[in-house]
């Protein structure tokens, strides 16, 4: 595996516009400004940016999540779209119709948010079908969490995926909890071996290290690419914030996150890694982390700035044509 | 003009769309049949009812895509594919599996367009079985369609004869949004004239099957064939029955309902789902707002009653609005 | 009387009968919490809302039973369980994910005791949290009884404040028969007077919560918050509205409403469900047959329309039912 | 596994009984006397015996498929009642109106045959739960084809059964077949396998062969009364007609129907090997042939004279109490 300068930083440069995103957004949401229910992704930035560097705009396609910011930011989503789109605004990326949790952009290969737990994969595998029939050599990518994997669509979708040879990627992306259960409890046996279990080629990986998992990644894409049908991933992953943003947390122990942060961000590994191997030097990271800020900045005041969306757009658009 | 069955109607038109264009695929279980089996894999069905018959044979596995068991993946994959590009028919074989589903209709495919901000188009066809009178019991036999009927973003298509079939799937099938088609199993062996060629028949346009100035009755799918026997039976004995076969619930032809209202002063609608936010209810609702100052009498409706579908033939038949229980109903509302 | 929430409401009903009876038991996502977690297990949570809080420490986690992200299991295991001895009461945490666990309820359940020739008793809850109003978005707002009202063998549940929701809940788990209780969100921090003790409310007895002779208004859920809204501000211009709780979809107290109707001559339904084959169409379709010689004006309906819900608050509220809107229909109508 | 003759000889007349049911009902069905749709069990007996042979009446539960006839029988229902119930008549198991589809009994622990695929996993999982919390010692058991288990129901069963550890025996029946397409197509991986993803024991079984199936249940039944939680038991089994009593069968080779008759037919493995071993003389058998023949014409002809169900009963027992 082999990331080129300009790989590392662009993939610098989506961790930590994701970060900073959530960060903000969580600030943001504790004072009052943003609607709605919001699962912030800090911690697992490295499971979405270690894949999705490796999909391209227009042939490969994501399914999300409730936690899809991330996976936006990764898939290359306008940031300043997102927020207002967060914001519930006008120019938001859905028209402020989606909101976080059903926050989209077809025009960049995203299924969309989810607000239904696993109801992404049997979308993604519809995408993977048109990539297989149009033979555009694309990949779909559902996002699962460790709480989803339980839900019978994801089971059905491995399967179909696994009969149909489908070109596709089942991102596991296990951080431990689903909501306030632990994994330990509620998602019996391994996620990996369900997978197996289908015949679909799998791994498991450390989410926190975004070669790991870009290098799992590297393998199942190019399997899929080339025929090879579905492989899955089960990425060990780091919730940095509770379920949703102004969670308690009553059900972890005290300074549980804060050991996260510590020992499991992957930034932080990141920089590690490529400072030591000399790939990277701080300074331009430290340059990126003042652009990002900067960035996200702007979203919010932006964001913040737009106008509601137009009464009339209530009844716009549920329809291509009304009859 | 040649006739043909309502099932001869379905296939033809999803043959000619498929020839048309080679986005349109078929997915769903055993719509071929045969994969995998010990006779080598040819195409062994063509569904259950043998509706899509010929079609794998025609146009190959990979745009006629048997499936596993899975109708939440079939529906979901169906609807994913008509996100990014394609044009899929999906086959849920009976509507009764509506219930292991329903979230990618519902929360899914229906809302993609207004959830993502008017950017998606989700050409999405379900062809789907309804409809009780085969004794298939409580499981297999529903008239499922209000409960889609009420889901804003889909289109709910009840063609009630083999001519309306064709042309209505047709425009299903080009159709940029997503459509629920609601084939009657108990019409399947019906005939009347269809023509060869390709046509497409609108949504949300009803058909006036029987012209009269006594009373309306408006029908849905099958009942529209008891209401039209009820309509000819009472014109012999001089009473001018209008009769409207709705074809789409969703869009719903409001207009043609309220003027022919507006016509006769009664109004009877005829369904074959449980009474309870039915369609029938609907109608009726729709034209005591909108028609109430020509209304000469009160709004009834026959449909079934609030119980699952017995299995007994039997009790499946008193179940049933017949064409009896029509013409109790509407002759009594004659003489209001 | 002391003063309660809806949400306290709601647990203490569930507390009182868990006490009275050890079949009582809750199955659900988090309503507990904990499970499994670093913190050692305890009950963390108690539902997403707060509502089952303190009942795991109560009762224990063998009656308050958090189960993994599977609503078709969830909502099956408690079926299962009713039919053979228990009385659970499953939670469905939002009331869309009936997308993913419909076939349960629909096939399953609800046509148990039918389908099995009457020897099935499936004392069966499920409550559900409905009803927009929170910025949640187009898959976590949606009114959804009208789906399930039109099921026959199930009994819906639609209770407007604090008193109804304790009483309903109460007769729910006593009930022999699968009930849906549907809790809005947007009421859970309403409160009235509630008494300590327990008390049943019988299922299919609307309640009359402003007499009233110039018109009807009839209401589901947090709409009749807002029907009583709009009888208060008119009264003041001497104009008298009675309004009518449904209280339960399914069984329908139409008699109460027929009886209004037949006194007062105009009816005005408002439901927060989308406009076709909904709960306000049924009621009107009801009065337009068997109150239609006492009626002096169009029945009208007052819903959200045929949209999805919007996650920006602005559209949401211009979607939902506001007394505003109430308000120009019934003053419309009374003009008529 | 010691089984005496009366065990022996009731688990004999059990297949017997479901084979004559069976045969007999596909000649009735074809003369056009049966209404709905059938489905029929003929060639799998010694799967649903083998199991339900150790399971009691009060406290023991199954789950069945629209394949219910011999999860009927095995459990002990009274095969007149089930005659009339298919037949749809007044004196039928469920009063005529569950038919084949649908047919039940809670008195034997019978939850329903199922005409969902998928539909009684999770119903056998609340069965379970009864058992656990009222301590009866009771198991439940759903059967569930290589179709049905790739409904997401299934694999949301399996996990949940393994989370609350409940007492089950997850019974599937691999015929082969999922209507008129194969298991070796549509259902990826092993099903096996796929339980043991969830943490749950499995073994693999011919379910031809009674004692193997009643050996393999054994032991999972006397897990799941211990408090071990499930287990799933995947028996090969061979369906003799085809989907439905009617099916052309245009999917399968010519003369493969033939073969299972002859190779693997559990009465004939059953018979041969109870001679070989001495333990019950063909004579008996025989016998017992004798008189489950005239069982069935018994319930035939007592089915074909029972009355229609009384039309009062169309608006019947839809609720326990109307308000
Ligand atoms: C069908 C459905 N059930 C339940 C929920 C409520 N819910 C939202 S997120 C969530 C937890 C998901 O856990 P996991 O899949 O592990 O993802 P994570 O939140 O950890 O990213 C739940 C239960 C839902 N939105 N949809
Ligand atoms: C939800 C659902 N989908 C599809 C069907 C139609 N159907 C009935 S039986 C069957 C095949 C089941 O195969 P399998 O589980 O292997 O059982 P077998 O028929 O072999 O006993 C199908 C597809 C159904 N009844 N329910
Ligand atoms: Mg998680
Ligand atoms: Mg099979």
């Amino acid at each position: 595996m082999q990331l080129s300068r300009d790989q590392l930083l662009s993939a610098y440069r989506r961790m930590r516009t994701i970060r900073e995103f959530e960060e903000r957004l969580h600030v943001e949401f504790l004072s009052g400004t943003v609607p709605g229910f919001l699962h912030l992704y800090s911690g697992q930035e490295a499971i979405a940016v270690g894949i999705c560097e490796q999909l391209d705009d227009d042939r490969d396609y994501i399914g999300s999540t409730h936690r899809g910011h991330g996976h936006c930011i990764a898939k290359g989503v306008d940031v300043k779209a997102m927020m207002k789109e967060i914001y519930c605004k006008k120019n938001g990326v859905c028209g402020g119709k989606g909101g976080s949790m059903h926050i989209a952009d077809l025009d960049k290969g995203m299924l969309g948010a989810n607000a239904i737990v696993g109801g992404a994969p049997p979308l993604a595998l519809g995408a993977a079908l048109s990539a297989k029939l149009l033979k555009t050599g694309g990949v779909a990518v559902p996002f699962i969490g460790d709480g989803a994997a339980n839900q019978g669509t994801v089971a059905e979708s491995m399967n179909m995926a696994a009969v149909l040879k489908l070109p596709m990627v089942f991102m596991f992306e296990n951080n431990g909890y689903a909501e306030f259960t632990a994994a330990s409890y509620a998602t019996a046996g391994s996620i990996e071996a369900r997978a197996k279990a289908y015949n679909i080629p799998a791994v498991t990986v450390d989410g926190a290290d975004f070669f790991a998992v870009y290098e799992a990644a590297r393998e199942a894409i190019e399997r899929a690419r080339n025929g090879g049908g579905p492989s899955a991933i089960e990425a060990k992953a780091y919730r940095f914030w509770g379920h949703f943003a102004g969670d308690p947390q009553r059900y972890r122990a005290a300074g549980e996150t804060k050991e996260l942060r510590e020992n499991h961000d992957c930034l932080k590994i990141f920089a590690d890694k490529v400072t030591q191997a000399a790939l990277l030097d701080q300074a331009e990271m430290n340059a990126i982390d003042v652009e990002v800020m900067q960035l996200i900045e702007d979203a919010v005041a932006e964001a913040k700035a737009d106008p509601q969306p137009d009464p009339e757009s209530l009844y716009k658009d549920v329809y291509v044509s009304y009859n | 003009m040649p006739i043909k069955t309502y099932r001869e109607a379905i296939n033809e038109a999803l043959r000619q769309e498929m020839e048309a264009n080679d986005r349109v695929i078929i997915i769903g279980e055993d719509v071929a049949g045969g994969a995998g089996g010990s006779a080598g894999g040819a195409e062994a069905a063509g569904g259950v009812m043998g509706i899509t018959a010929g079609l794998a044979t025609k146009f190959g596995r990979d745009r006629v895509i048997d499936t596993p068991i899975t109708e939440s993946a079939i529906i979901g994959m169906a609807a994913g594919a008509a996100l990014t590009g394609m044009r899929p028919v999906a086959e849920l074989m009976f509507a009764d599996f509506i219930g292991v589903c329903l979230d990618q209709i519902y929360n899914q495919a229906a809302k993609f367009r207004y959830m993502f901000g008017g950017k998606a188009r989700t050409p999405l066809v379900v062809r789907t079985m309804i409809g009780a009178g085969m004794g298939a019991g409580p499981q297999h036999s529903q008239a499922i369609y209000p409960m889609l009927t009420m889901i804003p973003g889909l289109k709910v298509i009840v063609p009630s004869n083999a001519y309306d079939a064709k042309g209505l799937l047709i425009q299903a099938i080009r159709d940029d949004d997503p459509v629920i088609f609601c084939e009657h199993k108990s019409l399947l062996g019906d005939s009347c004239e269809v023509p060869d060629e390709p046509y497409a028949i609108p949504f949300g346009q009803a058909a006036i099957t029987r012209k009269g100035s006594d009373l309306t009755l408006v029908g849905i799918s099958r009942m529209v064939k008891f209401c039209n026997e009820v309509a000819d039976r009472l014109q012999k004995d001089g009473i001018s029955i209008e009769v409207i076969d709705i074809r789409t619930t969703s869009p719903l032809d409001a207009a043609t309902i309220l003027e022919s209202v507006k016509k006769t002063g009664r109004l009877v609608v005829v369904d074959e789902a449980n009474p309870m936010c039915s369609v029938a209810s609907e109608i009726a609702s729709i034209a005591a707002s909108d028609a109430f100052d020509y209304l000469d009498a009160p709004i009834k409706k026959v449909t079934a009653p609030h119980t699952p579908v017995p299995a007994s033939p039997t009790l499946e038949a008193l179940y049933l609005p017949t064409p009896d229980k029509i013409e109790v109903v509407v002759r009594d509302l004659l003489e209001y």
